[in-house]
């Protein structure tokens, strides 16, 4: 299963119900979702050890227009483009979007 | 209907779970799920809800938005029934936050604790959130 | 693989109109099927014809009837919620047509993915 | 005292049209001016006419239409968010205007109170 | 001041935000805001130092679309209907809506 | 322009704030916003810009959206004062949060603490909120 996120962290709660069940799965952070990525922001910790495992990633074109470069995201972080998005779905099964 | 027809032909047999998070009335997700909800009930699928976070609100008994000129859609959750649609999961943990329990419920409901929550969640082929 | 794609926010408010269509124009350069875009909620907003964004901005409509002519992507409009808001035959955009709610579960049935864009 | 009201959400999908209407015929109804409402950003979908809700659900460009019709009050639509989504003067509902977002600071500066609805 | 909050105290951080800067001004719950009201829930303690000021209000007709009866609120959170809410503004000033 | 012959004639002059809470890209609301505050600078009003929670993303330098086919909006802040709009107030909460500073903003702020700015919000005669 791939679960994307596509709101800020500071601003909503759906990245942090997707962690509470995310069990052993892959999550891609999308549209403002992008700002957990941000290794100096407050909410990066809670990608850690998901992200440690190599099961988050986030969405380069969204990365860019919010001017977040790829040096500062946390560590563990995978930047895909719209093709890797596409192929993750293809690979880990069904989508489920935490709107 | 042609829709059915189709995927009749598939002979699929499809997990679809469908995902409530969100509170009634201040946007139209969650009437419109129950709208998706009540059709896949015609194409014969295995058919789950998800009612997590504020998604709980739905089921609130007493919801009366009358005076808001908008639909009181809640009720409908007591039509399920009849078209078969009785796997209705509740996050525990998710009641606990609102302080509500499931004795206040529109309907009657599985409750379930976050980790089973998660379990049936990686269990389905589809899954619609809304 | 055959996905499906399902679209439940307007254009230019959010950025989910903006997802679902780069997301389905990858897929469709990967080779796979992209078989149906739903339109469900303020998403029927997509479909309206008469859109005239700014010279220097994108043209969501118009991207998304580029996209089903080139491909043959079905592009579905949710009646209830396109006759609600005003989305009508007579202003429709080239590719899509309205229909009901059915084609929404049918296509998530019949596709091996639906991937969802909202709010 | 003279009310003006800004909406920023289309109908039906967001609260805050269904919000911004009840304020605003709750101030008429205690005798209060309501000089404007202006529909900004996806508030712009409110004044589609081609709305066609079902039996049993409120008909929002409707209600507004009547209560310009009843009130005078001036019903402003963004000409830019409208253009970009759509919202042209062939589905323009009874009592809308096009006008440009100067209308929405005018009205700040001559009402006494500016009340904003959205998401 | 009249600050309104439309949505859940348990789904984004704008009542949290909202009352970091609420100072000695009113607050109006409305829409999917007036859950927070609820005195079972999580977040009505959060309300306490201004509704026991009398500075906090819930709209009436959003509490009965969701079917919160008035016996279930947070002490001190007086219910307003749509005359309330104008009257609220008219003589509180500038409104400032936490969206 | 006919909006100012009638505010002139009026002879107000309000204090305006623009308040910012919203994140750029994922929404249209930061940049509709800027819109606003572009066609405020015609009507000599005492305008303001505040930017708290997320709508301190909006001022990150090196925003490009050009791969999503839309707006670079943020360049055009720069843009604010050559119409004598230069009071940008940041919360510094908020940045800190964020893992932001003001040096990589886009533009020059006063950055002001929670407390100050609510004591800015509670001055102005109009609010827009975004």
């Amino acid at each position: 299963m791939l679960h994307t996120v596509n709101k800020s962290p500071l601003q909503t709660r759906d990245l942090d119900s997707c962690l509470e069940h995310l069990a052993g799965e892959r999550l891609l952070l999308i549209e403002d979702g992008v700002y957990a990525a941000v290794a100096a922001g407050e909410a990066s910790a809670k990608l850690r050890g998901p992200a440690a495992e190599g099961r988050v990633y986030a969405l380069g074109p969204d990365l860019e227009a919010r001017g977040i470069g790829h040096d500062a995201l946390a560590d563990g972080v995978e930047v895909v483009d719209y093709a890797g998005f596409v192929q993750l779905v293809a690979e880990h099964g069904p989508h489920q979007a935490w709107l | 209907m042609s829709d059915e027809a189709n995927w009749e032909d598939a002979g699929a047999v499809k997990r679809f779970m469908f995902v409530n998070r969100k509170a009634p009335h201040g946007t139209i997700y969650a009437l419109e799920a129950l709208e998706v909800v009540l059709i896949s009930a015609a194409f014969d699928q295995d058919v789950s809800l998800a009612f997590l976070d504020d998604g709980v609100h739905q089921l609130r008994q007493g919801q009366d938005a009358k005076a808001l000129g908008m639909k009181n859609f809640a009720p409908t959750f007591r039509a399920l029934d009849d078209y078969d649609i009785d796997k209705l999961y509740v996050e525990a943990e998710s009641l606990a936050q609102r302080g509500l329990s499931a004795e206040e419920l529109i309907v009657p409901v599985q409750v379930v604790d976050r980790e089973r929550m998660s379990a049936l969640m990686a269990e389905q082929d589809v899954v619609m959130s809304f | 693989m055959r996905f499906a794609i399902l679209v439940n926010e307007g254009p230019y408010q959010h950025e989910a109109a903006d997802s679902a269509y780069h997301f389905a124009a990858a897929a469709l350069a990967q080779g796979h099927e992209v078989s149906r875009v739903f339109f469900y909620m303020d998403g029927v907003h997509n479909a309206n014809r008469l859109q005239e964004p700014q010279q220097d901005d994108r043209n969501i409509v118009r991207r998304w009837s580029e996209l089903a002519e080139a491909h043959g992507t079905d592009l579905v409009v949710c009646v209830a919620a396109a006759l609600r808001r005003g989305v009508k035959d007579e202003i429709l955009g080239a590719g899509f047509r309205i229909s009901g709610l059915g084609q929404l579960v049918e296509v998530g049935i019949q596709a091996d993915r639906l991937v969802t864009f909202g709010d």
